[in-house]
């Protein structure tokens, strides 16, 4: 069907751009976040280098077509190096007035508005407070409108396959994910195998988004409407195989490698809660990697069970947010007493209490560093994207099993759901976790050292090693409980500076950027692209600005206080009201400024570069 | 390879002091089981006792087996994780009325459902004895203590009831100074494969002495207890002269030979019912309105939770095409940058 | 006083719009609280829901009354304090089968151990419906979810059973697509004097949809279902042509007519039997061995504790010589200083 | 039978001395505990200061003779101001080896031993490791020794009540009660008023320790085994009526008469747990004060009752210990959000974990102001010494009402089991607490706020009034529930200020001393009297020391900065690694020296004093 004419006239119509930042928004019901995840695996298989970010209601089905009820996807895709899921919008793909509302805010002016048309009834205007049809009141003359019966076009799309006005309805989605593709020149192929995959046990579901896919597609490239369609370029990323990961997928995978570099059974222990359950999801798919998960009857008993399975010799890792970890805290302390080996994930989400639970924050820092009774100290490590997720989890995992200890890891509900490329890795290129199990029975005394204080681990099923362990305080080499006053204070201290010396064990802090300037940006967390993004734009602008983020934030890296005093000032932005800031203060009694967001929601580049200008300048 | 000689009670005994109360109904209950330990010649490094926080939860520490003194009331969750990951172990809970039931009552109720096999032991002293005699959910009604000075106004559980609501498929009552039959219970809970839950009388002679005498005391304990034993009829008294009977809608109380009643009329216990009816009804026999049951109130079979979980891990190890890393990380849609 | 208009069922409706699925079978739960409300004319300002965390929780948000939507589980906990506090306050627990025998099991057993007046409402969906479809302990036996892709492998809980097993005086269960019955439920819960522990059968369309079809379909119910009457024999089936029967030694299925069957032969209900035997008996009746009660299992009147305590309360207050502070401070030996 | 010549023989052998301090030490079933605290009250009520401290092992009753098993009571009584319980005994009873092994550390030079020879047996001897009898083999020369054969004495003194052996042996502390009476001049009528109280249903127990206390008394007045026996005069204390109080009964007292001078219920929660347990015993026992009181099924359900209980409009608390608050810290954040008053005591023991149940640390500051998830914060008050808990107590209370805010009170367990005199107040000098349930339906909304930014307090049961709270983000003044990210960012803010504010409402620190100098000694918490003591000893040395004690932790008194900046060093004593100095660090910016103890046992005065002078002359 297509004429040489039309080819030609394609070609003159495709812009080749830098970048682009598209949102697609709908009712939660309206497959929005699948619209997303397809898109993003076009994109990186593509070739492009994205950053995503999800963003849907508390409630699961929120009634139709009101604010509340909006869910969103966007994706920053780039033919360089991307960090963030962008600032702004260049594209809003809105299904109804609602996901207009909410979202118009966040588009650039000149952006582009591909809405449906059909969903603009009177009735859903007023749902939202509109008193006429921003499509065509021409309050949006600042913006690309492209207003099209989407709802009409996938009706006739999916016409004559006997599918029920509800279901067919329901394909509307793919529909405006085939005009995204043609607009942004994506390959179709990966949601094509997805759809035949997906629904192979019902064929006229799979025959209706198919249709409507390539319906969606085939009128971007007919209908002229928009005046032209984009080409990103694949960015210029090092060679290797690439998949998307999201930030709970890369602690699954961590954590799975983890069992595998240190020859350990993997043991997760989880009790459901968003942005947490989908590691647990994940893991209890990966039964064929011997994994075994525990879906306990809440986060205190998971917590307990890894106790549990690590006195046994298991790798135990138990997954939660803020609330339940405020709920395993007691039994943190018993690990920290027994020094047992465990990891704790904390995908942080908003607080306090059952706060904002889908959004992200970055305030259980103190909770995390702070949070249990008496002197028990535990180190304390975050993730910086979703692929560094993989990585940090591994790190946790070396460092609970090399020093005898429970290690808390913190993501957010950010970097959770979000995904970005990643370059799997050579398998033998990752390090082993060289950690055995006590098995010799002379001298075998359970609180005795080794140089990095740990003690040994010593399983049940192990020849004349019998030993107890418990909550109450131990003495020294033999482990039995002692009330002996001097003995506690030596254990004490010495609980502490096993945790201290991990130090002598992690890398030093690295610097983007000179080593020495005016301004130090330092970060820890999900804030990492955003600030690494500003950073650079300001550096771009040869601005006297460094950055340095921190994956190890109990200890520190010894080299901090070495950073710190290469600059005149130090930025400090974090998703609360200035935790890591606090403890910067204490430790080297260095002021800093901090920039402070607490709306759910991650750090936008702009608001971390205007930052900057203003700090150096003023 | 030699034969190992015969380990007997004392050869499990860990080196550590015992540091209960003279007299506490506890040392009796550790003499039984190392007792059963040694007729089931246990080997040492495969037990592990856990437990919570309480007097009865030092017990750990006097074995020598291998032990974890958890938190209060988290023993049958930390013994979840264990019994999951090492489902070769033996692997036994210790627990108190009140680290049981009040502080710890979900995570028994969920270790109980799950079935797995671990044998939880309840001491029953119906009072909390190591912070020094509050009342426990298993105290009387109207029980004057510490923290009720005025008499406690909430019902009390019964264990066993709890148990059996909870899907248990094995429960049973002791005695701590019936050191037989004690030992006989212990055994059996030993010996049976899913979670066994044992409810043992124990008496705190220091905070709420002679709570049991009615069951204990030699002169009382035959009007007072009935013995269970499976496919037996329900007799007591010195002479085994009175009996159990269901009326059709309730137990009751009767003399052999009173209105021609005869043993043929009594109930009989079946351990072994599918259904746990029997073992609730039994359950809810409580002094002094009734004898109350000591033994095996039920015993049935069925997977534990570990097995069935480590046979799925087994399955998908045997059956997946492949379990390298390199395929985990492999999985889902891929591109290749040159 | 003039009188005040009666509440209609909408006049319990606060003004936050209702977030559920569209097709949840909380909507219909929801229409029968407030309708039986204004049956019993429950006066808006002492009323208090109390909610723990799910989709269920959600409910206090929708009713126009005070309320709590505190943190997962821990409804019974937080309505405990408020009642021993306010007694003359109806104070009810919205939980979910996840919330309350999950993460809230232990709560909910000390709540109604304690025999606490207040109605704990449980929204059995057998699944989790807020966190998108983990299995609950209510799942069935080797359910597939997200949490557990190759089938679940613990056995879950009888909520029924578990309520009894906890000594409640008060248990029912109601399908929120039968409207009347449902309504009939929860007005008898309000009446009842103590605890009031309600099992409702929700049908969560989006993560567990058709999980009680078999009880809630109009073509299947009258085979699946039995509904108990206070001293009617349990009959069921299109023409009650069937009944239950206490064999000796379990339930079974009988025809009337059939091998000489009649009315006579039948189990009849008695919800005030003091014994919870029958009423565990009942709660151990599963589809598909047997058609499933619903209505009213247990029903008996014990003091409440909130009742006793404030006795306890208002006797000191009373007999109390002096209740001044200066008396209390004065209290034990005193000296004076000049 | 006194014979005049004894008279004057007896007068001669008085001996005034300004202070002394007394341990009575036995097994934990040797009744030490009930010894001390009837020497305590008869010596104040024969008119001295005082301050105690006892000591027990974890266990309800450790094997006999063991060193595990020893239970001590000590008393620091003077004719001074006294502040602390003593650094070093003068006089200690040991009732057995046990005993003398584990306390004869404390003892002065010289100081007196009154031992139970009978009770010095060879296997006794062996249990504890003594390879000789140490009253025999001449180890103690430096010590008054005296050793008498109590036991024998005491079956003696009880023989023909008809007793068994082993009740009758029972009674031997009171025999040794006696003889410290007699040794101190104290009087015998409290005690034998007690025990005619106590064992009024058991004549022959209450004869049995009337008589053996009277023999020892008689005892220490003919055998002439002392040189002398002390005299210690009256404190010059402020005219009033006194009783003794120990740091739970203070809080007990504290919370009763708060309730009534706010004119609420009052509510405690609370489930059992060591050193906390008694406060719920004492208030269990003040129903005929309208109190109710809940024994919970465990500590969040404590704290969740205390939730529902102030929503209904009660005074509501809950007290516990460390490992309690960390149960409880997730409810305490819905407290928070749905800014509800309540008082959560921790009385402090040894951590981390069960730690050392009977011994007290300082070790959980960290939790109380860092220990939830989220921006969660808390306002903390810490009580100074027993009588101190009483008006700390009612603090709380105060600004748990006022505020419309969870407290943390922060006890310990040395001020829990500790006691000293207190001048009881004047009802009607306690200031009234004025707080009102809102009625008022005329614009209600359950967020909006006063100038203290507190929220209406409106209880069920008002008309009109029907609104509903919990632990999602709420609107600013409708409180509905809220996902935008301004109105969170705007709530986490507000919730902040609010506690904040609450330096407006307290009073500055005060400086014990000149306000400048050049050290300032800064303490919070029962190491009050240690650091006064030390101070004031370094301070009549004309040392150029000063002390302020925090009772407001967080928020710090608004004259703190101020404060601390007048001095050139600033010491911080903590029972812990240095938990407060952490904190004083950030705030300020200000370095400071640490004395850090994690013995189990409160500060003695030397300790604190010598680092003075160390850092006075360094
Ligand atoms: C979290 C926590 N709460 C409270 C306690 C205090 N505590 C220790 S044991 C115990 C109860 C003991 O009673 P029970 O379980 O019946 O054991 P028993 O001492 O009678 O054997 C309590 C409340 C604790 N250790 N930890
Ligand atoms: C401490 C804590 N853990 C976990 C969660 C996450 N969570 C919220 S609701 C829920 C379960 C909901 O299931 P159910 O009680 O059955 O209610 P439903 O949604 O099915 O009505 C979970 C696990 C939470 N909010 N808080
Ligand atoms: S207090 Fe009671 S239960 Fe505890 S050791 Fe002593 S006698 Fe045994
Ligand atoms: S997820 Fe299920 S239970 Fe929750 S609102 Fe939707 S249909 Fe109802
Ligand atoms: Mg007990
Ligand atoms: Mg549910």
């Amino acid at each position: 069907m297509t004429t040489a004419t039309e080819q030609s006239h394609l070609v003159k119509r495709v812009e080749e751009i830098e970048s682009a930042t598209v949102r697609f928004a709908g009712d939660s019901g309206d497959g929005m976040q699948l619209v997303g995840e397809q898109f993003t695996t076009a994109t990186v298989v593509f070739g492009n280098d994205i950053s995503t970010l999800p963003d849907y209601p508390a409630e699961i089905r929120a009634p139709a077509g009101t604010l509340a009820g909006v869910s969103g996807f966007q994706i920053n895709f780039s033919s360089q190096e991307v960090h963030t899921p962008g600032d702004r919008i260049d594209a809003l793909f809105a299904l109804n007035p609602a996901a207009l509302k909410v979202n118009l805010p966040d588009l650039r002016f000149g952006g582009v508005i591909v809405a449906d048309a059909d969903a603009f009834t009177k009735e859903n205007l007023e749902k939202v407070g509109y008193k006429s049809n921003p499509l065509e009141d021409d309050s949006l003359r600042e913006y690309k409108v492209v207003s099209i019966p989407l709802s009409d076009m996938n009706f006739k799309a999916v016409e004559g396959l006997g599918l029920d006005r509800k279901t067919a309805n329901r394909c509307k989605n793919f529909f405006a994910l085939g005009l995204a593709f043609w607009l942004y020149d994506r390959p179709m192929e990966p949601t094509i195998r997805w759809v035949q995959q997906k629904f192979v046990k019902r064929p006229a579901i799979m025959d209706a988004n198919l249709r409507t896919l390539k319906a969606g597609y085939h009128f971007g490239e007919t209908a002229e409407i928009f005046t032209s369609s984009y080409r990103i370029n694949r960015a210029v990323i090092p060679p290797g195989t690439y998949r998307k990961i999201s930030g709970n997928e890369g602690i699954a995978m961590g954590l799975v490698a983890a069992a595998k570099l240190a020859n350990k059974p993997l043991f997760y222990a989880s009790y459901p809660i968003t942005p947490a359950s989908d590691i647990l999801h994940s893991l209890s798919a990966k039964k064929n990697y011997g994994v075994v998960t525990f879906q306990a009857e809440d986060e205190i008993a998971a917590m307990c069970a890894v106790i549990g399975a690590a006195y046994g010799g298991s790798l135990a890792v138990t997954g939660t947010s803020g609330p339940g970890v405020a709920l395993k805290s007691e039994a943190i302390g018993l690990a920290v007493m027994t020094e047992l080996p465990a990891v704790i994930v904390n995908v942080q989400r908003g607080g306090p209490s059952t706060g904002l639970p889908t959004k992200t924050e970055q305030a259980d820092l103190f909770q995390a560093i702070f949070g249990r009774n008496g002197e028990c100290p535990v180190p304390v490590v975050a993730a910086a994207t979703p692929a560094d997720c993989f990585e940090t989890a591994i790190e946790a995992c070396r460092i609970a099993l090399q020093f005898m200890t429970p290690v808390i890891l913190l993501s957010d509900g950010y970097l959770a759901n979000g995904s970005e490329p990643w370059r799997i890795p050579d398998i033998d290129s990752l390090p082993k976790i060289d950690v055995n199990y006590h098995t010799n029975k002379y001298n075998f005394q359970p609180y005795s050292r080794n140089e990095r204080l740990g003690r040994p681990w010593a399983v049940p099923g192990t020849p004349e090693l019998q030993h107890r362990i418990g909550g109450l305080e131990k003495q020294h080499i033999t482990g039995n409980v002692n009330y002996d006053p001097d003995n506690h204070e030596y254990m004490v201290k010495l609980r502490d500076e096993k945790i201290h010396g991990i130090q002598e064990d992690i890398p030093p802090l690295e610097i983007n950027g000179d080593a020495t300037g005016d301004l130090l940006v330092l970060g820890w967390g999900g804030a990492y692209g955003s600030i690494m993004t500003a950073v650079e734009k300001a550096r771009r602008e040869k601005r006297s600005v460094s950055s340095a983020h921190l994956r190890y934030l109990n200890p520190f890296p010894k080299n901090l206080e070495n950073v710190l005093s290469g600059f005149k000032k130090i930025l400090i932005p974090e998703l609360n009201l200035g935790q890591l800031r606090f403890i910067i203060r204490s430790r080297f009694l260095i002021d800093s400024e901090g920039l402070n967001k607490i709306k759910g929601k991650p750090f936008q580049v702009n608001e971390i570069y205007e930052k900057i200008v203003d700090l150096l300048e003023n | 390879m030699a034969t190992l000689p015969k380990l007997s009670p004392k050869d499990y005994a860990s080196d550590q002091e015992v540091r209960w109360c003279p007299g506490c109904g506890d040392y009796s209950i550790l003499a039984q089981m190392k007792k059963v330990f040694s007729t089931l010649q246990i080997v040492k490094e495969n037990a592990v006792f856990v437990s919570g926080i309480g007097c009865s939860s030092r017990f750990p520490y006097y074995m020598d087996t291998y032990g974890i003194h958890g938190i209060h009331g988290r023993a049958p969750a930390i013994a979840a994780g264990l019994k999951i990951m090492r489902p070769e172990l033996s692997v036994w809970v210790i627990t108190g009325d009140g680290d049981g039931l009040s502080i710890g009552g979900n995570h028994l109720l969920h270790a109980i459902r799950r079935n797995l096999d671990i044998n939880i032991i309840l001491f029953n002293n119906r009072i909390y004895g190591l912070t020094k005699g509050q009342y426990s959910p298993t105290s009387e009604f109207g029980k004057k203590t510490k923290s009720t000075p005025l008499g406690s106004v909430d019902y009390p559980l019964h264990p066993l009831s709890v148990a059996i609501g909870a899907e248990a498929t094995f429960v049973a009552r002791s005695i701590d100074v019936h050191v037989k039959h004690l030992a006989d219970v212990l055994e059996a809970a030993a010996r049976h494969k899913g979670v066994s839950f044992v409810e043992i009388y124990q008496n705190c002679n220091i905070f709420n002495d002679g709570a049991y005498e009615y069951a204990a005391d030699r002169s009382q304990r035959f009007d007072n207890v009935v013995e269970l034993e499976h496919g037996k009829p329900l007799q007591f008294g010195k002479n085994k002269e009175k009996g159990i009977r269901w009326n059709g809608s309730d137990l009751e109380i009767v003399t052999i030979g009173e209105n021609g009643i005869s043993e043929k009329d009594l109930l009989v216990h079946n351990e072994k019912a599918e259904s746990p009816a029997s073992a609730f009804l039994l359950s809810r026999m409580t002094y002094p309105q009734f004898p109350e049951p000591i033994g095996i109130f039920r015993n049935i079979e069925r997977p534990s939770y570990e097995e069935l979980i480590q046979n799925q891990v087994r399955h998908a190890l045997e059956t997946g095409s492949d379990n390298s890393l390199e395929s985990f990380f492999h999985s889902g849609e891929t591109w290749v940058v040159e």
